[in-house]
């Protein structure tokens, strides 16, 4: 019994969330240190799990497993496989920014109160998502990973209802009551999606008789465990509806413009950066592995879906007067992407897709960020209030460039990587698809680059002529993020090395392979 | 050897990169910096040049491998670098004219206080063009060919406060980007052909393809190239993109970036030999543009938008050229090196006319500047002599192969290529005549105009800095500026003749390129004939309109033909109806279908259960009576119910 | 009937009387409801014999340790295996001693337990005249506001009899689910309603809602109790018997030594199915299913909310303990006719309970609606006639009575002037005033709503898992969809009391003893242990699934 | 004459006594009508308890008088109080609690 290691990598971010729920009230900075400290140091350890995964092992590693709910057949059984590592490592390293960049975003505005201690209970949230994230990578136990993904929703709850922009266009009346409205949407999308999953879970359990994924999935694949034809598709169905509105899937993508433009930019960037990474990752590990005949099935509708998210999200941000909403019409067409990349089918369709979780990660985040920097600067989230900041901001400026530039995937930037990889995986498979979602591309390139123009070009408006360049904090934030963006871009053989096998496997499980060359073919 | 390849790309980016990261501390020696690393990117050039002319013409191939950048599955993509004479022949152009264009704009743009982030932008440039010819395989290639786009992006938008040019920006970007949409199919097309999009494979095996897959290949490069290179359909950015500082107009978007769709071309032939559906398209775009921009040209007032039209129809020339197929490669190539020189020079004078100028465009308010600024006159009518093809100068060489090689194609296509070539030549006389004659010639149209009329467009906002209210006083721009002129100038004269005599620059490109000679039905000395033709009427006809009455400083209205002429040709007003106009529609409605259709779906559900639970309620009316009574119904159901359960 | 044999009959009986064998009580394994009926009495005692001051004091001590002592005797029982091996019918068939009676008592005595606390809590009122007063009444018999109400109040009056009363409900319920005859059935019934109906009418504010309460409570349990006396008269001539074994098995047809004289009626289906319905009904009212649930929202709201507490948790585990029992022993020959039947139940119970809940906007209804959601889930797991059925119903119930006392608990420290501020808009940033109650009740919230890591969730999974396995797939979806629409109101209170600004009138959170916090501080732990490492108490649950026959 | 007829009017009482509960207002008589229907399940048990020839049946409703008398003591008591704060004894007019 060697040292648990993915679940102190789990287990001390909630242990954190829990010590910086409990400092007091007055010792606020103490509180944001103390979050700081923990993201930090599992940080490191998502770095050891790293290292100690071997790409050319076996399937999962550094497996633990035990006996937790016997009458459910419920075990808690960790293990990662090359995706789940990546995944693991992009949000240990996003949370420390996150937590840096919403140094002050829950500095309570009245200091009398003494047992409202929102600064405490917003970095314990962040931490206790980010617990729930690496426990959901890690857990090959069906119903393990269900209870973390459900759980999930709640701090995650509390965050976009809890903490916003602190100045509004209309006064704090109303943005309390948009936000309210913004956190209950996001939790009963969820919610639903997630109650539905649960009767397929139950459905799962009553066919196979245990959660263990890799039990079923053996079993599947041996034959072991025959399922009915309409049986498997009902549970996929379930299974699916509950990550297509994770992720978000075009059309049950509605509450991820109000989430993300309602709270604060940190908190927009956990939700797409981090939390909706688990429905996409699930689309893979649980979707493909458990139900393989039904993915296959179900496949030209989920890719259709996948191809309107691309360009509807990229239109509909095109359309937006809102930086947040714009940034997260722009994620709803990479998660496009990402989908279509997983049911592409081929290797280059679903390593480009974990990338893709890894870059969009990040630049979502930089991009994100920047934006919020902007915006508690001028405490106005419409792009029309701003102009000509790259006057008197360059550096922030440029930064947004930067990030802008990582979201319309410029080749040399990270994204640019993933993001051709995926067209190309589906492009092999299904030419006119591929075609059809190069157009992202250009859209892409529009509404980054509208909104560039609108917001840092042109003549300086006076409201922003007095507005600050970036801070060292915020400088520390966003280097780091865009020097990733860069290396990523320039040698992601790192990732692609630890994802590539596990894809493998994955294509293994719905007995792909992907398509020979014309070339090689005629030979 | 081949490890100079690597420097020879990372000094400039070096210098990018320190200029841009290192912040306000550098800003008074930037520009040196910049123009260092440039020139020393070019020195290593010519190291270079000299190792591949020591070596046999067949071993003059350097490749190398840095390495595995993305490795998926069947798809291997490198970064190697590929140095033979093709891409020899580019390093030259770009780091040479490059490096001297450096030199220029420290005068230039001496007065902006941006001028270091100018040189970290114009080093960015170097080094993604660079890139762009170096690649070994179509993706890396990609990655340059992006990085140009943004690097003209950041340049053509340098003086962001000005809307016009943020928005000249943005539209070059785009355009750019729905070609390389097109690259980015082809890449796609080639994996799927290939296996693999690396220059080897891809092009040693075209046999093994087929005919249709290689089709589609040539027509996606062809789309790209017309993004990147300003042909039509795709070539309306290139006129706003004179927005941008002169130097870069000079730089970009005369000598090297708009001439990358050309190595494209050119560097793909082996698909398009194998694609005759694909090559006639190319010299249909090329024979299209060519004449388009020459219109433009000659309807443009604005000196630099003249010169913008001129750049479109020679490189409608090369495209024209490449589309011949291996009669034309060569002489692409040669029109693209010896176009470098002159355009770059005639641009760099336009800038050094403006710079004089309060930076003053509009050439109905130019006039008899010969004699303010020899110099500049000088140069300037060198380029321009070379451009419209002076026997003797570069231009006559290698526009006069164009020609002849478009004849040599044979059948009607020949015919017809080679007659809107000539027409060509003919057009471009004229409206480089006029723009030589409004500038340089006739009365000083400048005078007691004190201040700039509004309707006139103005480039540079440098005219804030010194006074613009005064009446222009013309003079002579400083020697680090005026040197690089003379160079390119020189370049401009001897250039082509020394390409030519011998064949030179045919035997060193041909183991790239291929060559044949086409059968020609016209002879070379009746091409050569022919050309000159055209070129002493469009002289005459210009010297009539310009030359013997005055020019008018207010522009008439002129013919139908000369307002769409001005107009781009109506093509901007087409994009902004069709693509803008309709597009925002669309976004706009979808936006509304988003929240009234998708979302309200949502809400309507959640109201849906709100309504019912509100009439539910109704139920509940607090009458221990009606309570009862729901339960005695209740009961009797269930009796009921049980009832039947056994009946049935 | 033949004349002859009616007349040996009365002969019979006639005959002079010479020994009846005394029947056989086990004590000892009766010994749980046997305490808390005994302490019961003693309780009246107090009331006639010990000085009103010491009565409060007296009657808390006397009913928290006979609660103990009677748990402690569940405990023995089931450690001695009475709950598995010896399990079986005492008190001459009155009474079953078996895993699920066990396991009910338990749960029941546990739940009276955390009742009986927050009944003492005596910090919450701001004391009248110097003396500390609890949520009942001074005087019930004084009219409301009359003068002898106020100086019933000056002198410092209090109804300690709610303890007595406490204490026999509780018995009542205690023999609930484990009769084992229809006659015990109906007599525990009425034991366990009569004290609730009191209960409900001694609320020391909103005196007339508490006294509507009541009334309503008592005529329609009363109604409801007829059908179910009818129902059992009907099963008493279906079967000549009303011990449960009889029943079953006159139902299965194996019937032993029929004397002729019942042949004719013995048998008669029609008397079965309608009786098995109306008694059938009778649980149903107490378990609050639609139809038979419009009492609940009223009583909840008027009556004194530590009862309503009690009542919401107890009463539930109870009933259900009798509905298994009936539906698993009597009835399981005839489960293909209850089954669709119960299906719909369960259906519009879910649904109807969910969706009405939406809209309200007292928190005490809230819950009450919600308590309906929540036997409708239950129902889902009853109707999977099998021993996981059995096992997630128990499970669900403890997980579920603790909750329940436990936000009953937290609603009664949030006060203004008129005492308990129940209207939902009061309730609006309490987040925001403290932190720590308004976080407690999210937790019970959410169990309610049934997010993982808790109780609820647990529970649900159980209960639907068992009914999946029984093929109730389709109970097992709208199930799903409708704890959905439920989990949309549990989110609405969480968004007022976090996410609403706090109103300037709004109620104060009272400290309360720690009796009450005992209180709530169960129910946390409860929801928690049982969300996250429900393992052991499944095994028990699962250990307790067998009925006796 | 034949005891099933004692049956039929057994549930002639009971049905009469609910309808009562469900059609008069005064909650003295609401009760008596529940009396009402307590008393005709007495009726059907003794009767079937003649029919099958055993006592349970008589048993059971002298258990029945005992739980009616005490559902009376409680019942009143409840309704009393009502009275005396509401001077009316009509259920209806206790509708506080609704919706």
């Amino acid at each position: 019994m060697s040292f648990p290691l993915l679940t102190a990598t789990a287990a001390l971010p909630a242990l954190g969330a829990v010590a910086t729920a409990a400092v007091p009230a007055a010792r606020r900075t103490a509180a944001k240190w103390l979050a700081l400290l923990v993201s930090l140091a599992t940080l490191a350890l998502a770095v050891t799990v790293l290292v100690r995964f071997d790409p050319d092992g076996t399937r999962y590693q550094l497996t633990e497993s035990h006996s937790w709910i016997k009458d459910f057949g419920v075990r808690y059984e960790l293990g990662v496989d090359g995706i789940a590592v990546a995944l693991i490592a992009l949000t240990a390293v996003l949370i420390p920014f996150i937590i840096l960049a919403g140094w002050h975003d829950a500095d309570p505005l009245e200091t009398g109160n003494r047992r409202w201690r929102p600064t405490q209970g917003f970095f314990a949230l962040i931490l206790a998502v980010e617990a729930m994230v690496i426990i959901s990578f890690e857990a090959t136990d069906v119903f393990l990973f269900y209870i973390f993904f459900e759980a999930m929703l709640i701090p995650m709850y509390f965050l976009i209802g809890g903490f916003g922009d602190r100045a509004h266009e209309h006064g704090e009346e109303t943005a309390a009551t948009q936000r309210s409205y913004a956190a209950v949407k996001f939790l009963l999308y969820n919610l639903v999606g997630g109650l539905l999953m649960l009767a397929a879970v139950i459905g799962l359990y009553v066919v196979a008789g245990n959660f263990s994924l890799q039990q079923i999935a053996e079993a599947r694949a041996s034959g072991s465990l025959h399922m009915a034809t309409s049986t498997e598709r009902w549970l996929f169905l379930g299974f699916f509806f509950a990550f297509a509105v994770k992720a978000p899937l075009w059309p049950l993508h509605t509450w991820l413009p109000n989430a993300m433009q309602e709270s604060t930019a940190p908190v927009a960037v956990l939700i797409t950066a981090v939390v909706d990474k688990v429905g996409t990752f699930a689309m893979l590990r649980f979707c493909l592995q458990l139900f393989p005949e039904a993915s296959k099935w179900a496949t030209p509708v989920i890719l259709v879906l996948a191809l309107i998210s691309i360009v509807y999200g990229a239109l509909l941000a095109v359309g937006q007067r809102d930086i947040k909403r714009l940034v997260a019409y722009a994620s709803i067409s990479h998660f496009g992407f990402i989908v279509m990349g997983i049911f592409a089918m081929t290797s280059q369709g679903q390593s480009g897709a974990t990338l893709y979780m890894v870059n969009h990660g990040i630049s979502t985040a930089a991009l994100m960020l920047v934006a919020g920097f902007l915006i508690s600067r001028r405490g106005s989230r419409l792009i029309a209030d701003y102009g000509g900041v790259q006057k008197v901001a360059p550096v922030l400026a440029g930064t947004f460039l930067i990030g802008g530039l990582a979201t319309l995937s410029l080749p040399g930037l990270a994204p640019f990587v993933s993001e051709f990889l995926v067209l190309v995986g589906t492009f092999t498979r299904y030419p006119v698809i591929g075609v059809i979602a190069t157009f992202g591309i250009v859209l892409a390139a529009l509404y980054v680059l509208v909104l560039y123009q609108r917001t840092m070009t042109g003549p300086v408006k006076p409201e922003v002529s007095a507005m600050p360049d970036l801070r060292v904090r915020e400088l520390v934030v966003v280097a780091p993020l865009i020097v990733l963006l860069i290396f990523l871009g320039v040698y992601p053989k790192p990732v692609t090395d630890i994802v590539n096998p596990a894809v493998r496997q994955t294509m293994s499980d719905v007995h792909k392979t992907d398509p020979k060359p014309e070339v090689e073919a005629a030979k | 050897m081949e490890n100079l390849i690597a420097p020879l790309i990372a000094a400039p980016l070096l210098g990018a990169a320190v200029l841009l990261v290192g912040g306000r501390r550098l800003d008074r020696v930037g520009h040196w910096i910049g123009t260092l690393l440039s020139t020393a990117s070019f020195v290593f050039g010519l190291i270079l040049f000299a190792d591949l002319l020591g070596k046999g013409a067949e071993h003059r191939t350097l490749t190398q491998h840095l390495w595995t950048w993305i490795p998926v599955g069947g798809f291997q993509a490198d970064v190697t670098f590929r140095l033979d004479q093709l891409s020899m022949t580019f390093v030259l152009l770009i780091t040479g004219v490059g490096s001297l264009i450096h030199l220029y704009s420290v005068g230039y743009m001496e007065h902006d206080e941006r001028r270091r982030r100018f040189f970290g932008y114009l080093n960015l440039f170097l080094a993604a063009m660079l890139l762009l010819v170096l690649a070994d395989n179509y993706l890396l290639l990609y990655v340059g060919w992006e990085g140009v786009g943004l690097a003209s992006y950041l340049l053509i938008g340098f003086w962001q406060h000005k809307p016009s040019a943020a928005t000249a920006a943005k539209k070059a970007f785009l355009v750019n980007r729905v070609g390389d949409m097109g690259l980015s199919i082809a890449i796609m097309l080639m994996f799927t052909t290939f296996g693999s999009f690396a220059f080897g494979p891809v092009l040693s095996h075209t046999g093994d393809a087929s005919e249709g897959k290689l089709t589609a290949i040539g027509l996606m490069l062809l789309l790209a190239a017309c993004g990147k290179s300003a042909q039509v359909p795709l070539q309306s950015w290139l006129g706003d993109a004179m927005e941008g500082p002169t130097p870069v107009s000079a730089l970009i978007h005369a000598a090297t970036m708009v001439t990358a769709g050309v190595y494209l071309i050119v560097r793909s032939g082996a698909v398009f030999n194998a694609a005759p559906d694909a090559q006639l398209a190319v010299t249909v775009v090329g024979a299209v543009t060519l004449l388009f921009g020459a219109i433009v040209g000659c309807a443009k007032d604005d000196i630099k938008k003249a010169l913008a039209g001129s750049t479109m129809s020679q490189i409608g020339y090369m495209v024209l050229a490449a589309g011949l197929g291996p009669i034309g490669y060569v002489f692409a190539i040669m029109h693209l090196v010896t176009h470098g020189f002159f355009k770059a020079g005639l641009f760099l004078g336009a800038g050094s006319v403006m710079h004089g100028m309060n930076d003053e465009v509009d050439m109905r308010r130019y006039g008899g500047l010969r004699k303010y600024m020899p110099v500049t006159f000088i140069t300037f009518g060198l380029g321009y002599l070379a451009i419209i093809g002076f026997p003797g100068l570069s231009g006559f060489f290698s526009k006069d192969k164009i020609i002849e090689a478009a004849f040599a194609k044979g059948g009607t296509e020949g015919w017809i290529l080679g007659g809107a070539a000539l027409l060509g030549a003919a057009i471009t006389a004229f409206y480089m005549t006029r723009v030589m004659l409004m500038t340089f010639f006739g009365e000083e149209r400048w005078r007691n105009q004190p201040t700039r009329s509004p309707g006139a467009p103005s480039a540079e906002p440098a005219a804030e800095t010194h006074g613009e209210h005064a009446e222009p006083h013309p003079h002579e721009s400083p020697k680090v500026m005026t040197i690089p002129m003379i160079v390119l100038a020189v370049g401009s004269v001897f250039g082509g003749a020394f390409f030519s005599i011998g064949d030179r620059f045919l035997h060193w490109l041909e183991p790239v390129t291929g060559h044949s000679e086409g059968d020609s039905p016209l002879s070379a000395a009746a091409v050569t004939g022919a050309t000159m033709v055209c070129l002493v009427i469009g002289v005459a006809i210009a010297w009539a309109q310009y030359g013997r009455k005055p020019v008018p400083a207010v522009a008439p209205r002129g013919s139908l033909l000369t307002r769409a002429a001005r107009r781009d040709l109506l093509q901007d007003d087409f994009n902004h109806v069709v693509l803008v106009r309709g597009g925002e529609h669309l976004t706009r409605s979808l936006v509304y279908v988003d929240h009234t259709l998708v979302d309200g779906v949502v809400n309507g559900t959640a109201a849906g259960f709100g309504g019912l639970s509100g009439r539910l309620r109704r139920l509940q009316n607090g009458f221990a009576r009606s309570y009862a009574v729901s339960m005695f119904g209740g009961a009797a159901l269930l009796v009921a119910a049980t009832l039947l359960m056994r009946a049935v | 009937m033949s004349a002859a044999a009616v007349h040996s009959l009365w002969t019979t009986a006639a005959e002079p009387i010479s020994k009846i064998d005394a029947p056989k009580i086990e004590y000892g394994q009766l010994s749980p409801t046997l305490i808390v009926v005994g302490a019961a009495l003693i309780g009246v005692l107090i009331e006639a014999f010990v000085p009103r001051r010491s009565r409060y004091y007296a009657q808390v001590f006397l009913s928290a340790v006979a609660l103990c002592a009677a748990f402690a005797a569940v405990v023995a029982l089931a450690a001695d295996g009475f709950g598995t091996t010896k399990a079986h019918i005492a008190a001459m068939g009155a009474i079953a001693v078996d895993g699920p009676a066990l396991f009910l008592q338990g749960t029941i005595l546990l739940a009276g337990l955390v009742g009986l606390f927050t009944f003492a809590e005596r910090r919450l009122d701001p004391a009248a005249h110097g003396n500390r007063v609890d949520s009942f009444a001074a005087q019930a018999a004084s009219v409301p506001g009359s003068d002898s109400e106020q100086a019933a109040v000056k002198a410092g009056f209090t109804t300690t009899e709610v303890f007595p009363l406490l204490l026999f409900a509780i018995g009542g319920m205690l023999i609930f689910p484990a009769a084992n005859d229809l006659l015990t059935l109906f007599v525990a019934l009425e034991v366990l309603s009569l004290p609730l109906y009191l209960l409900c009418a001694l609320a020391r504010r909103k005196r007339l809602m508490s006294q509507e309460a009541a009334v309503k409570y008592f005529l329609l349990g009363a109604f409801a109790s007829a059908f179910t006396l009818f129902g059992i008269a009907l099963l008493y001539g279906y079967a000549g018997s009303v011990s449960y074994a009889r029943i079953a098995e006159v139902v299965d047809g194996t019937v032993t030594n029929v004397d002729p004289a019942l042949a004719n009626t013995m048998g008669n289906d029609a008397l079965l199915l309608i009786g098995g319905a109306m008694l059938a009904m009778g649980l149903l009212f107490k378990v609050g299913a639609v139809p038979f649930h419009m009492w609940t929202p009223d009583v909840y709201q008027g009556a004194p909310t530590p009862v309503t507490g009690f009542m919401a948790a107890a009463t539930k585990v109870a009933a259900f303990g009798a509905l298994l029992r009936l539906l698993y022993v009597v009835l399981p020959g005839l489960r293909w006719d209850w089954r669709p039947v119960m299906w719909a139940v369960a259906i519009i119970t879910m649904l109807g309970g969910a969706i009405v809940a939406i809209t309200q906007t007292d928190i005490k209804r809230l819950l009450a609606y919600s308590s309906i959601a929540h036997a409708g889930f239950i129902l889902a797991g009853v109707i999977a006639t099998s021993k996981d059925g059995v096992s997630s119903v128990l499970f669900y119930l403890a997980g579920y009575s603790f909750v329940t006392i436990g936000a009953f608990a937290v609603v009664t420290l949030v006060r203004d002037a008129g005492g308990e501020a129940t209207h939902l808009s009061k309730w609006a940033g309490l987040g925001r005033r403290s932190p720590l109650v308004a976080a407690v009740f999210a937790v019970f919230l959410l169990a309610f709503a049934g997010i993982p890591l808790t109780s609820g969730f647990a529970g649900k999974f159980a209960v639907f898992k068992a009914a999946a396995d029984g093929g109730a797939v389709p109970l097992v979806v709208i199930g799903v969809i409708s704890s959905a629409i439920a989990a949309f109101f549990y989110i609405r209170v969480i968004v007022l009391m976090f996410f609403s600004e706090p109103k300037p009138d709004g109620p104060t959170v009272a400290v309360p003893s720690p009796m009450t916090m005992l209180a709530i501080g169960m129910g946390v732990a409860v929801t928690l242990v049982l969300g996250v490492a429900p393992q052991y108490f499944l095994d028990l649950a699962s250990q307790a699934g067998v009925f006796v026959r | 004459m034949n005891p099933v007829n004692y049956l039929y009017l057994a549930a002639l009482l009971f049905t009469i006594g609910a309808t009562g509960v469900l059609i008069r207002r005064n909650a003295i008589v609401l009760f008596m009508c529940v009396e009402l229907m307590l008393n005709a399940c007495n009726l059907a048990f003794v009767t079937f308890s003649r029919m099958h020839g055993n006592l349970d049946g008589q048993i059971i409703a002298f258990f029945t008088m005992v739980v009616a008398a005490a559902e009376v003591v409680v019942g009143l008591a409840i309704i009393v109080s009502l009275f005396r704060t509401r001077h009316s004894a009509s259920v209806d007019d206790a509708s506080l609690m609704k919706l």
